[in-house]
């Protein structure tokens, strides 16, 4: 159960939500809507714990995330369009790299199955630089199959489904479905509000903030 | 005449022959100038010994500075009329240049010592030719910076080209920066009073190393040629998996 | 409405103002870059010693070893990042010849770069205390060799135009012809110390200038051409 | 004949090193063409048998 | 009428796509559809003439385009993922800039109009440095306004709806309808099949693999 | 499995390994940063006349001056990129201590961009004409200050991290930090050349190092933080 009690963020000098309470349940997938500008990145971003809050606080099981921040961020796997992936590296080099980073050690059996969850073995050993789009997201979404592996309770998920082709937004799907029954919590962004037929929860920042104003 | 060589067959088949003879005429015609130089030839009257160092030093000097201008004729061949043999020919060239600029330095340096007591000097001629490495460098690096290979020949043809402009622009401002300072006496270089009997193993040397250095260059450029095939190769299999 | 009827002139003037917008926004670079030559001045007064004699050996060198190395770190952006976020893509949809585009990137490097250096020259003169008859010829000099070394910069920056390491290799491209320009911009001032006409030098530096200010915007365009097309 | 060698005496250690270098150098020119070329066949060879 | 006649690209020295013969008639909207890497990006890039074809080449009104490049490319505007935005200049400035690029000069009526066109006028002083995805992607979509001042015949747009909020993509495909009225020619990549309910060519590049396969 | 089992000289290991791995997958680097050193040497004599007295005076300045200035371009890159990229959103993620990370990075960059450079000291010696009795000595001094060259170098490239056009601030920032290295460092060469004992500079160098060893890493990751929160 994390919980966001009325949380206030600022990107420069402007306020972008303010007083915002909300939870996300375990085993529960979150869509998490607004315009654009509305600040949806932002939020993830905090979650992650990338932005401090300008006020209130992010409590996971009633204890606030900061107290222990590195307890909090190993729990979670965030992805977004920037991806954190090295042109010079392979798309196999990048995942082993970012591996070791999480401080994870696996055996080659796990890797490739990582890979091929997102269909990308055959393109192992291909430079991040000579990757399409589509093939660099699907190179940093194969680092969720680890999930499966190691202690995972989060993903933040920042507009995944953009690139991606029919047959690899299945394949996600089916990650998604899968994480969910370990019961994972996922928060993810996106406008394509046809995405998913299964139910989720929906957080719309516009509604909320309509809210405010009347 | 590229237009003629452009052909890579017509290439082969007319090099094919010239290899042999080329490999064979420049190894013996080396040894013997290496053994003129090293012991049969006189003494210079007052550099001794040490003149022997020239027929080394002179013919790299030589070879170092004419590779570098075919280089970059065939990189203008190469933009201008676009032949692809050109671009070959000007990286076949490229490493053998580089190696005999460095003999240059290096022979000269061991010339230098024991003649005017010093390893370096910034003369105008040494300090050209270090310049001139630094092309050859700059053109081998920058030819191989880039993922595709096409891209790094284009970029490098027109580093090569830049230096043929600037080359001779440096080498007079060097020497014009000698005349500002009033030059140091010693530090002269114009080469020892050659008689003929040095003139010959000299002239062995220098013909041999240009026959030496014309037989890589054909090489180089027949294993380039291959490994251009083997790309089309590797092409026409991709293109099997299509249709 | 298409740019051929628009002089080419108006096109050199709008790119020029891009150019200055985008990089120039603030005033941070200008002092960045004075005070980045300033602390190559003192990193030598420090390595030789405080000596006079031996500084007033070296003083002239020192100004114009600095001005070429200062610049270097302003080069690499100016093009790299127009490659990186699409800017090239939108260039070559446009009929407006990459000559000009180019021209104007030197001379915007210049105005933002050089000029302020130049400005800045008393303040060199003081540290290395050299004597204040050299000033006008020392300025005239970085302005004229400024503009080649801007040039040649120029020419740098688009050799390395999406080169592996190219921040790495494009020093070692553009010293070496930067050599002349310090050897007659030196030349000036070694001259006046000594009590002799620099003019000679001084026509030496404007006609290696001239040369480059003709030759340098199509070297640069060919490559961009080359680059635009991976 | 090659008393002439120590008779150099004072210069040889210049003489020798420049005169082993130059050699050093070109065979290793040599010898590096000589391998590219080699592979570069091998290749072919290979692929060729692939393609038909 | 814009025709590709057998065209064969490389990208690195694996094929893209070869042999490729369609046609894209004017007034008339196509999809280019496909797997991951199957070259859409690529297949754009070479019609704007970035990347030179390998073999075959590109006739508009049977006239090979690269006969006169300068001429061809004023027609088009092109729009990728890369946008040709710079971070130090605000929306409007990165507008203008594009707009003395093309050579064309304009009222500031027109700018105006072009940023309302994609709900932008509110941002036009709001740095890209400071802009989320997707008002980024709107600044550079602005551009296609101007196609309707200034004669522009093609546009071609590499996933121009990702990041795009529900509104906009409204005003997205409004400015498409104009521009098919005028009858202009669009060229677009999307993964998102049920975009367009409007009429539309399909170019499916894996099915046209598929075909040379059997 | 979390991380905290691991030791840290395993997770310094790794880092060390994939920073080798990224950057410097190829020779080319170490060729570029040693020419690009030699290069500054030509221009000094060049700026400075080609009198042997004048040369010798500033010899050991020109080398450590280089050693300070060559590696500057190479700084930038180290850290910016793997912003841009997410990567250090990524490590944010991770239980990792940043320090070790940033730790490894200025190891990785000694390795690579210094070590080649105090290997090639004959070289220098030979231009500038250094007796070789300096040798030893000046290569004791650059692999010591280099680490501290590495590690203030480090620390400027997180400080400008995410910086509009950090790369032109950058040299400013860590040009006034390594005044002290230049100092020791040609202090133990004056000392010797002059017949004096250097073994006093040394020492101040090497304190100088040691406690940038431990401070740096620490600022670094300091600063990273920061960036990260924008
Ligand atoms: C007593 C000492 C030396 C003598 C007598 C000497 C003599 C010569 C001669 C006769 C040439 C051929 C001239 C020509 O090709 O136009 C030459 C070229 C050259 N030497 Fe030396 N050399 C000496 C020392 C050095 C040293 C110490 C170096 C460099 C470290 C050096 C570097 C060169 C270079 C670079 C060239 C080629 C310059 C050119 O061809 O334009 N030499 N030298
Ligand atoms: N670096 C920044 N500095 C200042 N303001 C910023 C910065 N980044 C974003 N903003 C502002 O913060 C607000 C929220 O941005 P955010 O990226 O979270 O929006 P978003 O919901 O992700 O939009 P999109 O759907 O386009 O991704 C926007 O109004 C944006 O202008
Ligand atoms: N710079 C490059 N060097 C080498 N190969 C490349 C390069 N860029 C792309 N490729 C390859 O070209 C093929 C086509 O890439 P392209 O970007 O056109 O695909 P795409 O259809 O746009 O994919 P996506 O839907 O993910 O955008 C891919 O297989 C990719 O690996
Ligand atoms: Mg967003
Ligand atoms: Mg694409």
């Amino acid at each position: 159960m994390l919980e966001l009690n009325n949380l206030t963020i600022l990107r420069g000098n402007s306020i972008v939500f303010s007083n915002l309470n909300t939870s996300f349940k375990s085993s529960c997938l979150t869509l998490v809507k607004g315009k654009n500008g509305s600040g949806k990145t932002t939020l993830l971003r905090t979650i992650a714990g990338f932005i401090p809050a300008e006020e209130g606080n992010i409590s996971y099981q009633n204890v606030d995330v900061n107290l222990d921040k590195s307890l909090w961020v190993e729990k979670l796997i965030y992805v977004d369009a920037k991806k954190g992936l090295s042109q010079e590296l392979t798309v196999l080099e990048n995942l082993l790299a970012w591996l070791q980073m999480k401080g994870w050690s696996t055996s080659k059996e796990n890797l490739i199955k990582a890979l091929r969850s997102v269909d990308m073995e055959k393109f192992s050993n291909l430079y991040i630089s000579q990757c399409s789009e589509g093939l660099k997201k699907r190179a940093a979404l194969a680092r969720l199959y680890f999930s499966f592996i190691f202690e995972v309770k989060f993903w933040l998920l920042d507009e995944p489904s953009n690139d991606l082709d029919e047959k690899s937004t299945l394949l996600f799907k089916e990650l998604i479905n899968n994480f969910l029954k370990t019961n994972g919590t996922i928060i993810l962004t996106t406008h394509d509000s046809n995405l998913f037929k299964r139910k989720h929860e929906i957080l719309d920042l516009d509604l909320i903030k309509e809210k405010k104003m009347s | 005449m590229f237009d003629w060589l452009a052909n890579p067959h017509r290439f082969s088949r007319l090099t094919g022959n010239l290899q042999l003879p080329l490999i064979i005429l420049s190894t013996t015609m080396i040894s013997l100038g290496l053994y003129y130089g090293l012991f049969d030839s006189p003494k210079d009257y007052q550099q001794g010994d040490a003149v022997r160092i020239m027929y080394v030093h002179v013919p790299s000097a030589w070879l170092a500075s004419f590779l570098y201008f075919s280089l970059a004729i065939s990189c203008i061949f190469y933009l201008v009329w676009k032949h692809p043999l050109a671009d070959l020919i000007a990286n076949a060239i490229a490493p053998i240049g580089l190696i005999f600029s460095v003999l240059t330095l290096i022979t000269g340096s061991l010339w230098g010592k024991p003649m005017w007591g010093t390893w370096w000097v910034w003369d105008a001629r040494l300090t050209s030719m270090l310049i001139l490495f630094f092309f050859y460098l700059g053109f081998i690096l920058l030819s191989n910076a880039f993922e595709r290979k096409i891209d790094g020949s284009k970029t490098a043809s027109v580093l090569a080209i830049i230096g043929l402009i600037n080359l001779p622009i440096i080498k007079f401002s060097v020497d014009w920066w000698h005349t500002l300072h009033q030059p140091s006496s010693i530090l002269r270089m114009d080469g020892p009073s050659i008689d003929k009997e040095m003139l010959f193993p000299l002239a062995l040397m220098m013909v041999g190393f240009s026959l030496f250095s014309l037989y890589l260059i054909i090489i180089n450029v027949k294993t380039m040629l291959m490994e251009k095939k083997c790309e089309a190769l590797i092409l026409k299999l991709n293109l099997k998996e299509f249709s | 409405m298409s740019s051929n009827n628009l002089s080419w002139t108006l096109v050199f003037i709008t790119h020029l103002k891009r150019d200055l917008l985008i990089n120039y926004r603030s005033l941070i670079d200008i002092i960045a870059i004075i005070s980045f030559m300033l602390l190559i001045i003192i990193l030598f007064t420090f390595g030789i010693g405080p000596i006079k004699k031996n500084l007033d050996i070296i003083s002239n060198a020192i100004i114009w070893v600095g001005l070429i190395l200062a610049i270097i770190p302003s080069l690499e952006k100016t093009l790299k990042k127009d490659l990186e976020n699409g800017w090239f893509d939108q260039l070559a949809t446009s009929s407006i010849p990459l000559e000009i585009v180019l021209l104007s990137r030197s001379i915007s490097h210049w105005i933002m770069i050089i000029f302020p250096l130049i400005l800045s020259t008393p303040i060199f003169l003081i540290l290395l205390n050299i004597g204040k008859e050299q000033m006008p010829w020392l300025i005239l000099g970085m302005s004229i060799g400024g503009l080649a070394i801007s040039l040649i910069g120029l020419n740098g920056a688009s050799l390395v135009l999406g080169a592996k390491r190219g921040n790495i290799l494009l020093p070692i491209l553009i010293i070496p012809l930067m050599i002349p320009i310090l050897i007659f911009g030196v030349g000036i001032n070694e001259a006046i110390k000594i009590g002799q006409e620099p003019i000679n030098n001084l026509l030496l530096l404007i006609a290696f200038t001239l040369i480059y200010l003709v030759i340098s915007p199509f070297i640069s365009a060919l490559l961009i051409r080359i680059a635009i097309a991976r | 004949m090659f008393e002439i060698l120590w008779e150099m005496d004072e210069y040889k250690v210049y003489i020798w090193p420049s005169y082993f270098l130059t050699l050093f150098c070109l065979s290793l020119l040599y010898i590096r063409s000589i391998h590219k070329f080699q592979k570069a066949k091998r290749m072919l060879n290979q692929l060729t048998k692939k393609n038909i």
